[in-house]
């Protein structure tokens, strides 16, 4: 036993094999998927079954889906200290969005609904929802980060819930088969009455209102749903149906917490991307990166480079903290947005500023560095955004509520 | 200082005064022309060759100041102020979305941005150029109201400027002669200035695009230039290459040999369509050797200068679109803007572009005094590309995930604003 | 008439000597007045007889006292664009501080209360008060930045006030003649109710509490003092006496808008010694600054100092601005705090980078340069920290009330 | 793992163990110790000779981890984390104003820490050290709980460790034999690792000081090292110094001829007493150099990672002010906390510092792993150099003009973070 926060040697044939899966199959298709006006990426499909296979074998999942509640399932350690699922998924991530983090986004199977479902589902919903794709509808048009003004509602019906409202930004939208939809069961109560509904993506209610076209991760649908008088079986309700006070929003929260070191991994793996190829452009260009010389004699790019690096380093290490605290069922919530925070500024920099010193090679479609700095930006405003996790932090830190600190 | 006549004949039959509502400011700059006194232009001409052959190359006198500190537009600037920007809000703004995606600047606005006299400015009034004196400031003033409208429509407009400006620069009499006529006419060709090369960590003082010097004086030209914008339509271009180990400018006309021309669509500034331009064994004659080799250099700094006006334009344009946006926009019951964290971004956005705003006119000014501007140039540079950037982030990150998408202009201009302080050339004031 | 953004030609002659002041009577005094018990530094005394001459000679501030109301009795321009005491004041300061910020603080005559009485005194006070050294004193206890919170109460008792209450941070405050106090006249009318007094420093019920140790500017005295019963006549009121709502703070604020960006050229003139110095420093071993190249090639540490001096011009050319407005009577609220905010953290940013460049020689008392790089941090502090003038500037941008963007 | 048993006496015996209350825990380690077994310490000499020989030096075996990621210190270090905080909150934090005025740490301090064995760390077991597995964490993390009692005492603490630790790594069987029995026994000498020179923008691989080989096989030596910690007290140096062109370490004892030390106060960590020290033709013994050339390299790296986990310390302690004091201190009628630029500030001191404290540990256990280690080193001093200061910096604008004033302690933080990031040498994990 020691401190030690190396990649555990278990993961590295995981690793290696998701670094593969990025370089061989979706780096090829980076630039291909980029444009408005793509059609579902046929790829995928092949790589579905090949995760599939990963997972399977290696226990441990390389997309979003696997983090949660039954990761410890997935448990082989014996002793105190646990590294399991969320890390494992967390550095996967990682190198899956080296790869391409808009096709990380579609992948078949592993939408963040996926993480709710993994996280809040009872037995009998796990097996149900077993090897389906779910995309997760959280935002509305007028709340934006306040996931807590949430006005689609869910008026029970007999057996069934009756949802109507809006969602926009729903990641994997068209092309998912489920989508877990977040309404009110009772206004009156406030958040504690926001509950998750798994909805068939077939639901001829819930309506396709239109696709985004967006600044960057492209490859990936981004969908508007209108919900109108949507019936969704009472089975379908994630969680506890009841509303009890600041409970429900709590399931809410959890999935966030487990999901937010995942974000902060796709930044990571974005982030490397950009300076893996900085670093290569830097060594053919005849800079030398020497890591003991002091900046102040470095050229100005290496300088450049390395104190990108560590701010690289920095976010990479508290975003395995956070996934190694939620292994070992350590409360990490604050670890969990500082990892969030960090990687998502750091990734939108270190990306925007590997494209500076690159020049008209980072500017131009001729390399993909300009297309990272446009993916990049992203992962520093969904899933909570720079400004929601600095107040996270701040209020667990400072020990205020939401009303004290706004 | 005085407007051009020519300018103001073209101006005064233009459809776009009347639809920009700008023949009273127009008119009230003509009643000070005259009591001033307008020159005489020469007659333009067609086609790339010298017609009004000079003894001498003609160079716009420069402005100088009154040893005050100032920072008031004149009336001339304030009405190609008026003038660029209205063009701008009305012309450039509502179709940047579409001529972003579309990799092209509709030739209309093109078109009008030439009645405007865009590309007078440069040159010399003696050769029909646009104001009596060079004004490194007035060009500033109006790259950055265009770029407020759109920085990839303002690169798209501006580009031939460039060329014109730097041939009334450095251009001796015949190159004068032969090129600047066109730049005054009805049908100003599509040109550009190109200086990057597609090299990481590119340096404008150490190209890799060379020129040999041929027996019978002429010039051979080989390497690559990346985006240039309207590469492919250009009919004239001014090239930087290296001739002797020191980097020099051509002037390159698209009909010579072994010139090729590929696409080049970038992140941003896509209304520019912006091409390489490939040179292989290109034959130039042997007029084509553009300025001295400290001209290369001032070149450079103009362009930085250049890259701050329109950095200056676009950032003014996020940060008021930020302004109505943030106090409408409501999270948790409240206007976001009552939040510390949006309204200090608010802050540090105008702080930072009114930083990049004033070291872009002193530059611009040191320039028109005749003082060394180096320094300038270089702080300029440096604040460009720092906080420009963080400009175009800033307001992207303010709209959150609308800011993300296409239906909000904040993605366009994070895209737009990395082109700043990373672009050589291509612009001049 | 043309855009023009250098120092005016008139104002040459005075920046000069307030150079050639600052080289050869404050920076050689510097380090022996940094001790935190210096006796009060008699070099200054002749240094006032100085100012005064200089003043009488060009018609232009060279400290804090020339800015205000009276300025414009010694404009000498004939056109539209006044070049005036604001900005021949702040130019000067820029190199005063560039000679040393702690002996400017406290030289004789020049305090920042010398400001409030020439911006707001009626002519039979102004001829008074001249030729007095007043000390300005609004900071609590408890009130920090929110100068509306002051607690200090002034009571009308016939041809008097009386006034109880507490200040601290007031410079110069034991040494000057004068302390110009802030209180409140009316508390029940809130901020409207505060007015500001000329109290003699001899008046024994203003007594002498403490002396702060500081971090830096130790030169200078920050005096804290007790109000009990303190009697002030009142023809000492600077003002208008009677409680108008919002008026009376508006004196306050026009005070600050005219002090801020003398404060920001402040923190542009320590700046600048800690450039000049580490430019000198950087060419005597061994690098060259070349401002053409990309900074990708420069050694780290001349990027580092371009950098740092973009800041400093930004900063600079917005403080001229600010002073520049007040001088041709623009409003010049949010400049004047957007040169104060920007120039007080470029002021920090700059001396503690320069400090780490040169290493040993700039952390040790060898230099100056670690003395910069604390006397400039107060600069950020004082006259309205840097989160007070981004609150001023976003409140003004966005035509927002102190109620809404708290 | 396991404690050596000659510390755990001497803590046994020693006056601050019951002061700070850490019989219990200290006896639960020597409990696990007894069952993992003790090893015997060689005896302890005085006076810089050999006593004990060796045939090779003695090397503490690095600690190596279970291929695990972990952020749990073991058993033994959380002792040490616990010994080394309580001691520096209850004997360095309430002083240390008072040390940092008058530049000295008091003599009491420094013997506490001795009975506490900071420099016994990084001796090898056989020698009479503390622990059996060299390593580099166990050394970060009692540097940073010591720090965050207080950065500049913390320094004068750990110097003479770093010089244990120094001859530890490196050190021949003489040179241990000869010094390392000093730093285990009741009087350790007052000891500095010498890299520092008066030399703007210090490169530690470029040095001023040199030492050429004499005929005898000794050394002279000339130069001026600079902030070196008890530079006046100290009876053993490790200085940096060219040799034959590389850079190397030589040991060098005060006695020697040619030496003179002049105080050199500086902005921060005071109660180092940090001074000049000048070589005059120094005449160094054969035995004086020490190590070989990559161990050299390898110093300075595991002094930067030392001076990240100080940072550490000391952001920590800014960190734990900060909190109650903007709960506590009121604006406009509310606590300051309540406002999201003081609140986020809060948020981006904890995030860095949390960046700078897991990236030390991980540059450390790279260390212990015999792993390379130099980028590591490399982002840790980054990361110091930037948001170690911008945390000092932080703490005071928290504070406002409190923060100015040494009634607080910020002021003393803000002086003292800004020495890590540019100090080299000094301390080693």
């Amino acid at each position: 036993m020691a401190i030690n926060l190396e990649t555990p040697k278990k993961f590295k044939p995981l690793i290696g094999q998701a670094h593969m899966v990025a370089e061989e199959l979706l780096r090829p298709n980076s630039r291909k998927y980029d444009n408005f006006d793509h059609e579902y990426p046929v790829e995928l499909d092949m790589l579905r079954a090949l995760i599939d296979g990963m997972e399977e074998g290696a226990g441990q999942g390389a997309g979003a889906a696997g983090v949660g509640q039954a990761d410890t399932l997935k448990q082989d350690d014996t002793d105190d200290n646990k590294n399991g699922t969320n890390l494992s998924t967390m550095l996967s991530i990682i190198e899956m969005c080296w790869g391409d983090v808009g096709l990380l986004l579609t992948m078949p199977g592993q939408g963040l609904g996926n993480s709710a479902i993994a996280a809040v589902a009872n037995e009998e919903q796990l097996k149900r929802f077993k090897g389906k794709w779910a995309a997760m509808a959280i935002t509305e048009p007028e709340a934006g980060s306040d996931s807590a003004a949430i006005r689609t509602t869910a008026v029970k019906d007999g057996d069934n819930y009756i949802l109507n409202g809006e969602k926009i930004y729903v990641t994997s939208g068209e092309r998912a088969d489920l989508v877990v939809v977040w309404a009110n069961v009772d206004p009156s109560a406030g958040r504690a009455g926001i509950k998750s509904f798994v909805v068939e993506r077939s639901n001829p209610n819930m309506k396709l209102d239109r696709l985004e076209e967006k600044l960057g991760i492209r490859a990936s649908d981004t969908a508007a749903f209108i919900l109108q008088d949507c019936v969704v079986h009472k089975d379908n309700l994630l969680g506890d149906p009841e509303v009890v006070t600041d409970k429900g929003f709590g399931g809410v929260m959890q999935t966030f917490d487990n999901t937010r070191p995942l974000v902060a991994a796709m930044a990571l793996g974005v982030a490397r991307a950009a300076l893996d190829e900085l670093r290569t452009l830097l060594e053919e260009n005849g800079f030398e990166i020497n890591y003991d010389k002091p900046a102040a004699y470095q050229p100005g790019a290496v300088a450049e480079f390395i104190e990108l690096e560590a701010d690289w380093e920095a976010a990479k290490l508290l975003t395995m903290e956070a996934a190694w605290m939620a292994d070992n069922r350590k409360p990490n919530s604050v670890q969990a947005s500082m990892a969030k925070a960090k990687a998502g500024r750091s990734g939108t920099d270190i990306t925007l500023r590997a494209v500076k010193l690159a020049g008209s090679v980072g500017y131009s479609e001729n390399s993909l560095l300009e297309k990272w700095s446009r993916d990049s930006k992203i992962l520093d405003i969904f899933e909570g955004t720079q400004q929601i996790q600095l107040l996270i932090i701040a209020r667990q830190l400072l020990g205020l509520s939401s009303s004290q600190l706004k | 200082m005085g407007l051009g006549l020519r300018w103001l004949n073209n101006l005064a039959s233009s459809s776009t005064i009347d639809k920009l509502k700008l023949r009273k400011p127009t008119e009230k700059v003509v009643y000070h022309g005259s009591k001033n006194g307008f020159k005489a232009a020469a007659a333009a001409g067609r086609q790339f060759s010298a017609k009004s052959k000079q003894d001498k190359p003609a160079r716009q006198p420069k402005a100088d100041g009154a040893g005050k500190f100032d920072l008031t537009p004149n009336d001339e600037q304030e009405m190609l102020i008026e003038a660029f920007g209205d063009f701008a809000q009305s012309e450039l703004l509502p179709i940047a979305t579409k001529s972003s995606n579309d990799c092209v600047t509709p030739p209309e606005v093109l078109k009008a941005s030439t009645e405007l006299g865009v590309t007078m400015i440069g040159v010399p009034e003696e050769l029909g150029g646009a104001v009596e004196q060079r004004s490194a400031v007035t060009s500033v003033l109006i790259s950055e109201a265009l770029a407020k409208g759109d920085l990839g429509m303002a690169v798209a407009v501006l580009a031939p400027a460039a060329v014109s400006t730097a041939i009334g620069l450095w251009g001796d009499a015949d190159q004068q002669a032969t090129y600047l006529p066109e730049f005054v006419g009805d049908d100003v060709p599509a040109a550009a200035l190109a200086v990057m090369e597609p090299k990481p960590m590119f340096d404008p003082f150490n190209l890799q695009t060379t020129a040999t010097k041929d027996a019978d004086g002429g010039y051979t030209l080989n390497g690559v230039k990346s985006l240039v914008p309207r590469g492919a339509e250009a009919e004239l271009f001014v090239i930087a290459a290296e001739l002797d180990g020191a980097p020099r400018m051509f002037i390159v006309e698209s009909k010579y040999e072994g010139i090729s021309v590929t696409p080049e669509p970038a992140m941003g500034i896509r209304p520019a369509a912006t091409a390489t331009l490939s040179f292989e064994g290109t034959k130039l004659p042997k007029g084509a050797l553009l300025g001295e080799a400290a001209d290369y250099t001032e070149m450079i700094r103009l362009s930085r200068i250049a890259w701050g006006a329109v950095t200056a334009g676009c950032g003014r344009a996020v940060q008021d679109y930020l302004i109505p946006y943030v106090n409408e926009r409501k999270a948790f019951g409240e206007p976001i803007s009552y939040r510390q964290a949006v309204a200090f971004t608010i802050s540090n956005v105008a702080i930072e572009l009114e930083g990049i705003r004033l070291t872009t006119y002193r530059a611009a000014a040191l320039a028109d005094a005749g003082k060394d501007f180096s320094r300038e140039a270089a702080l300029v540079r440096q604040l460009t590309a720092k906080y420009g950037m963080q400009i175009g982030s800033d307001g992207v990150q303010m709209l959150g995930g609308h800011g993300y998408t296409q239906e909000y202009p904040v993605e366009r201009w994070y895209r737009d604003l990395r082109a700043a302080g990373l672009m050589e050339g291509v612009l001049l004031v």
